[in-house]
């Protein structure tokens, strides 16, 4: 089974500061990879640099057979990678529709975009209701929902999802959640999740990687890792700090 | 105590008496008029450069009335002159500098509220305003575009010689004084403070510098020394029209300031020589004139970032940390 | 009452003209994020070519517009690619609305002079693209030329509007204005759609020179008085906005023919400036009074 | 660093109902925290819960649209950011900043040379000292003649600590020091704090790393979506169940 996306000694940040050390990370086809890690270890810095929105400093990432770590954030789009930014990354000043139709911009999808629309609102009856309102007027947990469904408005080969919990209260973070799941067993892309904490991955992650200062430290299943002393390490500081 | 920051060695010392020394004894020995009126009308568009850097480069204000400030100066000066005949002309000029000083502090106010496009918007209207004004001449303070009625100025009745001989050292000292001066500026808590807003605004203010009152002060002395400069036109050139102000002398004088090197003590001297030599060289091809300047400026700004001054400095660190290294390496070789 | 008509009918005329030319500003900035002064010298180059195609060729006024339109939509390209590509990728250590303030100037003096190089300095007449007047009241009276002038401007400024909300790459021009990483991630080819849309903004103020040669003449230095008068309208409308650009245009339009009727063309300038010197004072980001985000 | 802020039991910092609306989004939600000399107050939370807004309100950077804030039994509401930093607030910025084509050294004597402690004239061989002296607690003296723009993170962001430090702060706020550190230099910085803390200077300190916050803070305010969610020691944090839900996720509740 080849490798759907294939990550290896990437080393990647902005000008001179580094902030993903030699990273490497392979997802088979039609899996989905979660990356854990505490804030600014890099994670979004990762996805920036699949998604070609910054040039890697070194290391190689290949999409199936071919290479992109070269390739411009516009042409790996038209690839098939749909990256799901940090925040939504939504045109506020555009309404939701609007925001949606520019999910199918790529010529091969832009044709049919008409009946994409209509099953992204089948599958999330929520955007639809918002169809007409500017993005800006949009509470957090309809903002992620939009940028979900703007993500599925397109077929794609691998999907980056950025935090999709940022920020979000308990109940909109139900609902992002079940948007993902419907979104993996429709599509059947290969996706790459990326997450600052452990509570919601249980049901979506088929494999889980921990992520600290700039590389993977760790990779196993959920139920593995969610019982292993190094997460509660990287997460909770040494109990032993508490007590004195 | 200055050797904590980047003082001047010795030999940079030698290099810059030598070359005082040189421009002092030149026109003992040069005395075409026509270039020398040139040289000479150049030194007091120098001098009008060094204030525009000090407020564009190292304060990093993006000041378009700049050449509305340097006017003011020359209608505040030619007043005096013509009215107040009492008071000795250089008196008459400084006190046109302080006229313009307290005009571009006023200007810096509402300018300083602003950032980015706004300001060189603001800053640009106000130099329109007062062209404008000025144009149409109210009660003959400004002379139109017919220019300034003739004022006595510095050197009244002299041969042309000795009139240009004259005029050239008080520049030529103007100039080196004013140049100390900012070289002294730049490395005074004044000069720090100016350096550190332009770099990053939020984060100096927390540091405990009065972002407005520092970049008021930085209005003020450039508009001072622009005001000068436009006294001094106004003297030597014996008239000061509106078309000073306008559009394409101040694209010249951007050129100059940008090709130079924005920011650095002698960026405006090269600049200004290198874009007044090209201009004396195609005086017969007014249309390829500011062909060549704007290609110049478009190249030197995307190529060169750090202006002539600044490419040469890069220059003498690559040099300097070629030298270094083998310095280095010695000193290891010895531990 | 007869001023007041004229007021009215000079100042939606000027209206139109300076927003064809100035919409076309608030679009490069919507996008681009950079104030493009060489935009005088596409009005500059739409007069010559209007000189060109009416006076010396006879040519059919609608194709000299198209014309105009086209060696614009060229020039404006070219100079995207010249004075504002290179130094994208570089916004990192260059104050890059600053120093594209001044590539962009340095492109308006390029083309002025190359223009005085070839075409000489003397102003050169230019035919209106249709000829005679319309008696509007008694007493005042609009030339057909000028009433084209304004229906031309009101259709293309339409045409930008329908183009922006209903069309792909409308959609693609706003995105980018708003969010350009996310435009980028979701396929948008913007280093092919930021020359494009500096060509069409030039391609604009162009048409809008065809107009304002048979005013004003063509000449070296037709492009300096709309880009002061453009840059009197962005301030006002607020660059992100292109509503906001179009009733400051009108606004400024009416303020000149007042001027005009009631106190004379040579204060007209200096009391738009005086306007916009207090307003900046006042209210620092134009009307809107906060530093404007791109609406377009 | 001279003793000026002795351990004093008042608070020197006090905030009371501290609120900033942007349009509907309450950013920060009516928000009370105090802390005093020598103490260190942790702020945790999710991302977006409005940590640094908070921060910028008490800096200056923004204005608060409700609340009290009060330096040293004196309100600051409505005074300029320098101005709150000469009477003794400073503060370091998630992303390290400082003058980027000024020396190490000249970014330390500028605010050295508006620190507290400075009375009458300038004068510049004292003002450098200072400079000097902050730099060789943060271990960059080596590195005076340096162009800002040069250092690596570590080093910048001990610089913006060298430069806060050198205004003789009587609180200094600090936004994610740990930030994007390795063990070894979350370390170093933990044992600079602690130096820091001991000369009397109150700390309020926002950070994600759990390792360092729960070592360094004495009590920490968990904040989210604007408002407090919990204050208390770290060890209660830690088995709070509220924090655990919403910011420190399952792998809180698998500790026991």
């Amino acid at each position: 089974m080849t490798a759907a996306l294939d990550v290896s000694g990437l080393v990647a940040g902005y000008d001179r500061t580094v902030v993903v050390r030699d990273l490497s990370l392979s997802v088979e086809a039609g899996k989905t990879a979660v990356v854990i890690g505490p804030n600014g270890h890099g994670k979004t810095t990762m996805l920036l640099a699949i998604s070609g929105l910054i040039k890697p400093m070194s290391g190689s990432i290949t999409l199936g057979d071919e290479r992109i770590d070269r390739s411009s954030a516009e042409s790996i789009a038209g690839m098939g990678v749909v990256h799901i930014m940090q925040g939504d990354g939504l045109f506020a000043d555009m309404t939701v529709e609007e925001n949606l139709l520019m999910g199918a911009f790529v010529s091969s999808s832009w044709r049919g975009r008409r009946e994409t629309l209509k099953r992204v609102y089948a599958d999330l009856p929520v955007v639809e209701s918002k169809r007409d309102q500017k993005a800006r007027t949009l509470s957090g947990g309809e903002r992620r929902l939009v940028g979900l469904g703007r993500g599925m408005m397109r077929p794609a080969r691998v999907m980056l999802i950025d935090e999709p919990s940022l920020g979000l209260a308990p109940v909109a973070i139900e609902a992002v959640y079940a948007a993902i799941a419907k979104l993996r067993a429709e599509s059947g892309a290969t996706v790459v999740l990326v997450e600052e904490n452990f509570t919601h991955i249980g049901g979506v992650a088929d494999v889980v990687h921990i992520l600290e200062t700039g590389s993977i430290v760790r990779s196993g299943s959920f139920d593995e890792l969610s019982h292993d002393r190094t997460v509660v390490e990287t997460y909770l500081g040494s109990i032993t700090d508490v007590t004195t | 105590m200055t050797g904590t920051f980047s003082g001047l060695s010795p030999t940079r010392w030698l290099m810059i008496g030598s070359a005082i020394v040189l421009v002092a004894l030149f026109p003992l020995v040069y005395t075409d008029p026509y270039y020398m009126t040139i040289i000479v009308t150049a030194e007091v568009v120098l001098i009008l450069n060094i204030s525009w850097n000090f407020v564009l480069g190292m304060a990093g204000v993006w000041n378009f009335g700049q050449l509305a400030i340097y006017a003011l100066g020359a209608y505040g000066a030619g007043w005096l002159m013509l009215h107040q005949t009492w008071m000795p002309a250089m008196i008459a000029i400084l006190c046109g500098g302080l006229f313009s000083a307290v005009i571009s502090v006023l200007l810096a106010f509402p300018t300083l509220r602003l950032f980015g496009i706004y300001t060189s918007l603001l800053t640009f209207s106000f130099a329109q305003v007062v062209q404008y004004v000025a144009l149409n001449d109210p009660r003959g303070l400004t002379g139109g575009s017919y220019g300034y009625p003739t004022v006595p100025g510095l050197f009244p009745n002299m041969s042309q010689t000795s009139y240009l001989r004259a005029y050239y050292w008080v520049f030529a000292a103007v100039i080196v004084a004013s140049c100390l001066v900012v070289a002294w500026l730049r490395q005074s808590h004044l000069g720090i403070a100016l350096r550190s807003i332009r770099d990053s605004p939020g984060y100096t203010a927390a540091r405990g510098v009065n972002p407005r009152m520092t970049r008021v002060i930085a209005f003020g002395l450039s508009g001072f020394l622009a005001g000068v400069a436009g006294g001094f036109y106004l003297s030597f050139e014996q008239s000061f029209t509106t078309s000073q102000m306008g559009l394409t002398p101040m694209s010249i004088d951007v050129t100059m300031l940008v090709i130079g090197g924005l920011g650095t003590v002698m960026g405006p001297v090269i600049g200004t020589a290198i874009v007044t030599v090209i201009q004396t060289i195609l005086i017969d091809y007014p249309g390829w004139q500011l062909t060549i300047l704007g290609a110049t400026l478009l190249v030197i700004v995307i190529f060169v970032p750090g202006g002539v001054v600044g490419l040469i400095s890069r220059t003498s660190k690559r040099v300097g940390a070629w030298v270094e290294e083998d310095s280095d390496a010695v000193e290891a070789a010895e531990t | 009452m007869t001023d007041i008509v004229a007021i009215i009918v000079n100042g939606l005329v000027y209206g139109s003209i300076y927003g064809l030319v100035a919409i076309g500003m608030t679009l490069i900035y919507g996008t681009l994020r950079i104030l493009d002064m060489s935009q005088g010298s596409m009005v500059m180059i739409g007069g010559y070519v209007g000189w060109w195609a009416l006076a010396t060729h006879g040519v059919n006024p609608l194709l000299a517009l198209v014309l105009a339109f086209v060696v614009t939509f060229v020039v404006g390209t070219l100079t995207e690619l010249v004075s504002v590509q290179p130094l994208i990728g570089r916004r990192g250590e260059v104050d890059f609305e600053m120093v594209t303030f001044i590539t962009t100037f340095a492109v308006g003096i390029l083309l002025t002079n190359v223009a005085l190089q070839h075409f000489g300095p003397f102003q050169k007449n230019v035919p209106p693209i249709v000829s005679g007047n319309l008696d509007v009241y008694h007493g005042v009276s609009i030339s057909y030329h000028e009433l084209t002038m304004a229906g031309v401007s009101v259709l293309l400024m339409g045409a930008l509007g329908l183009f922006l909300a209903r069309t792909r790459w409308g959609f693609a021009v706003r995105a980018v204005a708003q969010d350009l990483d996310a435009a980028r991630s979701l396929g948008v080819p913007v280093s092919r759609l930021y020359p494009a849309t500096m060509g069409l903004a030039s391609a604009l103020a162009g048409v809008g020179g065809v107009f304002l040669g048979a005013l004003y003449f063509a000449s070296p230095t037709a492009g300096d008085l709309p880009l002061l008068q453009a840059l009197i309208v962005v301030v006002l409308g607020g660059l992100g906005s292109l509503t906001g650009t179009l009733y400051a245009a009108y606004l400024v339009g009416l303020m000149q023919a007042f001027c005009e009727v009631e106190i004379g063309t040579t204060w007209t300038l200096p009391i738009l400036y005086t306007a916009i010197l207090i307003i900046l004072v006042i209210r620092p980001y134009g009307l809107k009074g906060s530093p404007s985000e791109a609406r377009l | 660093m001279t003793e000026t802020a002795a351990r004093s039991p008042q608070a020197i910092l006090e905030a009371r109902g501290i609120s900033k609306l942007y349009g509907g989004l309450r950013a920060v939600d009516d928000l009370s925290f105090s802390v005093k000399g020598g103490e260190v107050l942790g702020i945790a939370g999710p991302n977006g819960a409005g940590k640094t807004t908070l921060f910028d309100t008490i800096t200056g950077h923004t204005i608060a649209t409700t609340g009290e804030i009060e330096l040293g039994g004196s309100s600051i509401l409505g005074t300029k950011i320098h101005a709150r930093c000469r009477m003794g607030l400073a503060r370091t910025f998630q992303q390290p900043v400082a003058a980027d084509t000024l020396t190490v050294l000249e970014n330390a004597y500028l605010a050295a040379s508006f620190r507290r402690g400075r009375t009458g004239r300038r004068s510049r061989s004292d003002d450098v000292a200072a400079g000097q002296a902050a730099l060789k607690l943060v271990g960059l003296e080596h590195r005076a003649t340096m162009a800002a723009s040069q250092l690596p993170v570590y080093d910048k962001k001990r610089l913006m600590i060298a430069t806060a430090l050198a205004t003789e702060p009587l609180v200094l706020l600090l936004d994610e020091p740990f930030g994007g550190l390795n063990p070894r230099e979350i370390d170093d910085t933990l044992a600079l704090l602690r130096r820091v803390r001991e000369t009397g200077v109150a700390i309020v300190c926002i950070e994600h790393v759990m390792r360092a916050l729960v070592a360094l803070a004495d009590r920490v305010l968990v904040m989210h979506h604007g408002a407090e969610l919990f204050v208390g020691t770290p060890g209660e944090m830690m088995r709070d169940q509220r924090v655990i839900d919403v910011y420190l996720g399952a792998s809180g509740s698998g500790a026991e």
